[in-house]
């Protein structure tokens, strides 16, 4: 165990020492590129652009209390652990070669080769193909904070039964494997799946890369790891729903940046993905305190919630290509279809999605994505395309595919990662780790004092 | 000398210790605990996933007390506590050996008070 | 009940499929008018308007901590709860028509017609007459979050002992006939009692609209429903205190967007509110600090924050309109003013404002508004108008009359929609309810757990 | 007791009066000529410097909450109050005579002079020299959020055993005599110790001016006042570690307007510093979390955060001079150096520095701002300079003479203020209000309640 | 007349609970409390500062019962309280003098239940 | 055998918990509590609105020992409780008839320990 665990400390020294390599070398080829263009920089978008990616970083703190207020409070240090460690090591898997895997220029549409390595020529100077009003390093800071969030969000397949070590490990091999390519695949110039040289699917900020792809990760977490002990009968109640609410709260502003920010600019674009972004989280929210009453009698709180995070990772997908219309009904479909995930579908297939990870993101983010296919306009947004009600087809079957194709492999990609790190290093935790819980067994630290 | 356990409802709390009070006693140690009763508990509703819900959160006083306040102490909680509905409560009473005041080390009736 | 819930339901489904009509009518028309335009709009003022929004949204959960804190651990969550619902019940109510009532062309200055309901022409491009540098649907979803969070300032006033689905029947109908039509006299063009064509009041960014506006509504609620059972000796101190200062916090940070956003740009303007907002609310705070120390002895972080709130609301109206001098004494004269209301008057007149809504919100309004007629000058903002101080007497009268106008209207109004929801549905909950907790018995919910 | 906490009312209100009679006079002329110049406002700069400064007002919150999960349940009002109370007591200061002494026209480069006392002259045309794209008042109050958080800082220090008036009048004292002088040297035109006319160190985003002076004058704090009744091994563990990730996130969303906002406006070097914090957090993060598995078998989530802080402090003086590979050094650099500091030097020197705000600020502090004398380069400044690994010699010097002469200023003014505070008010609270918790004692409140 | 206290698992409180309700016993009052006992507690680690833990979370269930009653309600406090290794807590029997119910004052057998 | 139920103040207790330790005393179970006892509580504030708070934060230590162990209980407890100053609280001894490890099903002196 000791020994494993400094393997895996001399691993990440390893891999920032050979980055610092690669950094030093791509110096002063990058500074003094820079200076040339830096008249190119609009003001306005580059301050929407910081405060958007800074918005974004503040997500995974805002899920971090999302998804600790639901667990049990013998697990809730585990899972603000989890995201906020991610935040950390994501970031310098980033820097070093994800960012440059996901956005560098293409081998075959299929992956980024390595010129971006250690950012690489990422500098001041905007970048010729992303974002090219604001400075190349920007958009890259910004496409980290998606790179971090994605996978915090399968966190809410495992959370409770998962060890801490062999977790940093299979984020970090996920994040090279499975989201980089994907990011690729949609977003990079001349990606396979892609608007710009590629198939032609949609996605604006992130149905497909962010939501589906952690969804169907979570779907196969929840399979490989099995059920936590007294599940479903005998798990506490979330312990601190008050941080859910709070979570719920920072996760919903922070999808401002998220969305509006996609547009990489400040201007109408932006606007309205603003607009569809907060009218598809409403809807959604209110879709779903509607059916609670229904089914239950009484609106819940986290039904609420839930709602609105599953309408707001909905509209990820289409805020660029959509109008407020479609938000709606984007919105009423994110509240009564993962109403049915979460309610129906998971009691019947019985699986244990802690925090319905997949049964949210995954499946909003499905639905999301088949709307941009339904309801994109090129009123919108003329690089869109238009949807099967404006008279489209073609975009309803790239849209399609490229869903089943990232569904497929980032399931199967994910549960191979799962199982080879759970045969090396064992995924979940003891029975004895479990009971007790993980903030104590995995990190020594107990939330709360009781006795005071 | 007594020592007197009672269980009840959360919002009595308040009337009780002022009953005690009235009656002159003062020395009360009080913990917030959850009971299973006759009183049906609320089941909960956590994304369509139903808890039974059977426990429900309650007072517990614990006052010690020489012999002739054991009625005093009764009563006090019964006017206080009672409501009327199911889910008032019980009185438990314990027979108390020995007591120590630990400031001082002083020990039996004395003690108590 | 379950039918009434049901009604409920299908008529909330009622609104939204008639907006959906109405939105498809309009797409085209909107869109095809909105790429003439697009180049007036200016990145740096729309990078701000963005985020300003942003952060007034952020103001909601911000408000749901502040006063989710100050209630009892068994009413918790029905705060949260309620503040969370506006924010997704409000902006429905917003997108379908209450931004037509309130910003569409006037009829006769009293109301907006429906030209812009269900958004129809509220697009990218930006409007004739309001914030003319950045997209009109951005605008809109600015004035939707004050829209939202008016509403839920009343809920302070009814908290601990209202019913959950009444409370929402009352929160569309006051959004609609009283937030809507006040917000038209004093912010749209040529309404009756604004400065575009109408009387002439001056509120830069809602002190009469909001503040007042849900500070008589408050008092109309605590007087129509009475007090909590226990009230006022027998009731729980604030069961978490940290959250209430959380949510000061969050409301601080999101009072920049609210008061220096209402310049709707980017400039000098924006920053004089910006500065006079951070004076107000740290003078204020400071003040009540004082007044604590004086009366009690003692300096408490309650009263520092209730100081703070109490301050950022008197500057609201005032923002934009006067220099630093002013915001002093505007903040010395909201704590002392709301620190007499809370303390005294309340006591005097017994009613149960629970957590002070009329008291420091309605209160701190009437006293900003007035102030602007006080300490308006033109060197700030030439658009603007000259208080007492500075030998306008006109202005002072102006704002007198616009306050009594809508501190009338608004209780009457309030006061009468409470007492028709109650006599339709029944507004306050059963004795048993109140004992129990609202939590569990409107919600079915527990906020924390405690044996685990 | 009585008599003295009235004095120091009084001595607010008399400050406060001063202070109006300044601005009264100065309106005019300041109003006047801002019209003139409003033109050269860029609005992207001033949008990001608005939110910037937002941000920068957030962080205060935010640390409240990353020292008030830390302590005992029995104080933690106590620490959120010192914040608080700082936010609204320093703003005051600032705009009455902070500021001017800060960045008023320097008398010798030692302090600025009273030009600028309440705010005369500082109106919405921006400044000649500092930050000349946005308005000059949008400038001050960016500052004074820094002059905010500084002294809060240092409430790590002394927590759990200060007497609040005291504290007040401490944080007063020390913000006039020990902060604005720092500032002015630093970062004033032809301040002494700064590029623009004096010694030449370079301090971006105030390594020196925020982190080693708050540090500095913590470790004269743990000295003065001496350890907690049962240090080291009697104090209870953090009472609410959630609250503390809370502030970390909090912390780390308002790190980018403190340093990227510290570019005073919206481009490349903004980027870039922004680039550089995010991966310096991210990198010591990291880096404490290896070494808590190296040394304690186990990843901390409270050790991720403090590293992450100490990366985030580190990179602060260096954000606008260094590039990734400077990040990446530096972060590592703070996560073992603070790890150090924390770990072995304070068990070894014995001091209590309750939450050790010398020893993760002011070291790191120390560390960052060496590190400018190592990694600057002025591709990425061309106003900064050459550190020695780019064959810059003086510049490094010139960082350690500045180290040397703030750290020494620092902790000397700040004990002899200690003593002063101390002979005149008595600082420290007695034993009996030690034991029962300064929230009962100095504020009358309790954080949570317990039986409900 | 007993009072039966027992200290648990927290996470065997619901098959405690379970069991006791299938042999009949209903009313029962529940208290999260911190133990020390043969288990060892875990060590606890802030920022490098290792605290001894020797309090470990468990669970106290109190239930006062009729004579008749005392074995089943060992019985199933055992029977679902029990993982078999150090840690799941004891039983303590004490005498219960007295019983009153505060809804309707009744004393005794018939108020315990 | 005895139940022996403490209630100390709240900063007193590791010393408690070390007294007993060095007694041998190891198995303990700790309450958070609140009292009302002779010193009296902190009045409150909230927006000028006080409440008398007559309640103060206390813990409750549950021992139970064998009878040769009651004195060096009550001397632990006193001997790491006091402070000399009103607030210390009381040790309450009463009988304890039955004792059950819930682990082993052992009973009586043995199950004790
Ligand atoms: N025999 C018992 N043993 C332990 N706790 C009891 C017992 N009887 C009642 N209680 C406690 O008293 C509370 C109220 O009991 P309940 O039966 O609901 O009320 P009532 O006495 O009015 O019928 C319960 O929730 C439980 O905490
Ligand atoms: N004599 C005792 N007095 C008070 N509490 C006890 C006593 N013995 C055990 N306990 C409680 O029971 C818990 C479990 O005891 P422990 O000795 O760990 O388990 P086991 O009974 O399986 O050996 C302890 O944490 C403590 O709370
Ligand atoms: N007779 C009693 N019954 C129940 N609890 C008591 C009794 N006497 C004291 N206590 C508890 O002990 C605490 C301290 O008692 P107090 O009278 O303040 O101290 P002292 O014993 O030093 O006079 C009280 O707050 C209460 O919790």
């Amino acid at each position: 165990m000791k020994i494993r665990n400094l393997c895996w400390g001399l691993f990440v020294i390893a891999l920032i020492v050979a980055g610092l390599v690669v950094l030093a070398a791509g110096e002063h080829s990058q500074a003094s590129k820079e200076i040339a263009v830096l008249k190119s920089i609009d003001s306005g978008d580059t301050a929407w652009m910081l405060i958007s990616a800074a918005l974004v970083m503040f997500m995974t703190p805002g899920l971090a209390f999302f998804y600790g207020g639901l667990v049990r409070r013998k697990n809730v240090l585990s899972v603000l652990m989890q995201c906020m460690f991610i935040l950390c090591l994501v970031t310098v898997q980033w820097i070093l070669f994800g960012y440059s895997l996901s956005f560098g220029p293409t081998i075959n549409g299929i992956i980024g080769d390595l010129s971006f390595a250690g950012l690489l020529g990422v500098g001041m100077a905007p970048s010729a193909v992303y974002a090219t009003t604001v400075p190349h390093c920007l958009f890259m800071i910004y496409q980290a904070m998606f790179a971090v969030i994605t996978p915090a969000l399968i966190i809410g397949a495992f959370a409770e039964r998962i060890r801490f070590v062999p977790f940093c490990i299979f984020t970090l091999l996920w994040s090279t494997i499975v989201y980089d390519p994907i990011v690729h695949w949609l977003w990079a110039d001349k990606g396979i799946l892609g608007v710009s040289g590629g198939m032609g699917a949609l996605d604006f900020a992130g149905g497909i890369v962010v939501h589906i792809n952690a969804g169907m990760a979570s779907l196969a977490a929840a399979l490989f790891l099995g059920k936590r002990i007294g599940y479903p009968d005998k798990i506490s109640p979330p312990h601190n729903l008050p941080f859910a609410v709070l979570g719920a709260g920072m996760l919903w502003f922070g999808w401002f940046g998220f969305n509006a920010g996609s547009a990489l600019s400040s201007g109408g674009l932006a606007a309205n993905a603003f607009v569809v972004t907060h009218i598809a989280g409403a809807v959604a929210g209110l879709t779903w305190g509607v059916l609670d009453i229904i089914y239950n009698n009484r609106s819940t709180v986290l039904g609420l919630i839930t709602g609105a995070v599953a309408g707001l990772a909905a509209i990820t997908p289409a805020a660029g290509f959509v109008t407020p219309l479609g938000a709606i009904v984007i919105g009423i479909g994110a509240g009564v279809i993962c109403y049915m995930s979460v309610t129906f579908a998971k009691a019947k297939f019985g699986y244990d999605d802690s925090l319905d990870a997949f049964g949210v993101h995954g499946i909003s983010g499905i639905w999301g994505t088949l709307a941009v296919g339904l309801f994109a306009s090129k009123f919108v947004n003329e690089s869109g395309g238009e949807g099967l009600l404006y008279g489209g087809i073609e975009l309803f079957f790239d849209q399609l595919s490229a869903i089943v194709i990232t569904m497929v492999y980032s399931f199967v990609l994910s549960y191979i990662l799962f199982w080879i790190v759970d045969k090396i290093f064992v995924l979940r935790v003891t029975e004895h780790s479990e009971r007790v819980g993980l903030d104590l067994t995995e990190h020594r630290e107990a939330a709360y004092t009781t006795l005071e | 000398m007594k020592y007197i356990v009672a269980i009840i409802q959360p919002d009595r709390m308040n009337d009780v210790l002022e009953r005690l009070e009235e009656k002159e006693i003062h020395l009360v140690t009080v913990t917030s605990v959850m009971g299973r009763g006759r009183q049906k508990g609320v089941s909960t509703v956590y994304r369509s996933h139903k808890e039974a819900g059977s426990l429900l959160r309650k007072m517990k006083i614990e006052v010690a007390v020489n012999d002739e306040y054991v009625n005093p102490t009764i009563d006090a909680i019964v006017e206080g506590g009672r409501t009327g509905s199911v889910g008032d409560g019980k009185i438990f009473i314990l027979d108390l050996k020995e007591c120590v005041r630990i400031r001082t080390g002083e020990t039996g009736a004395i003690a108590i008070g």
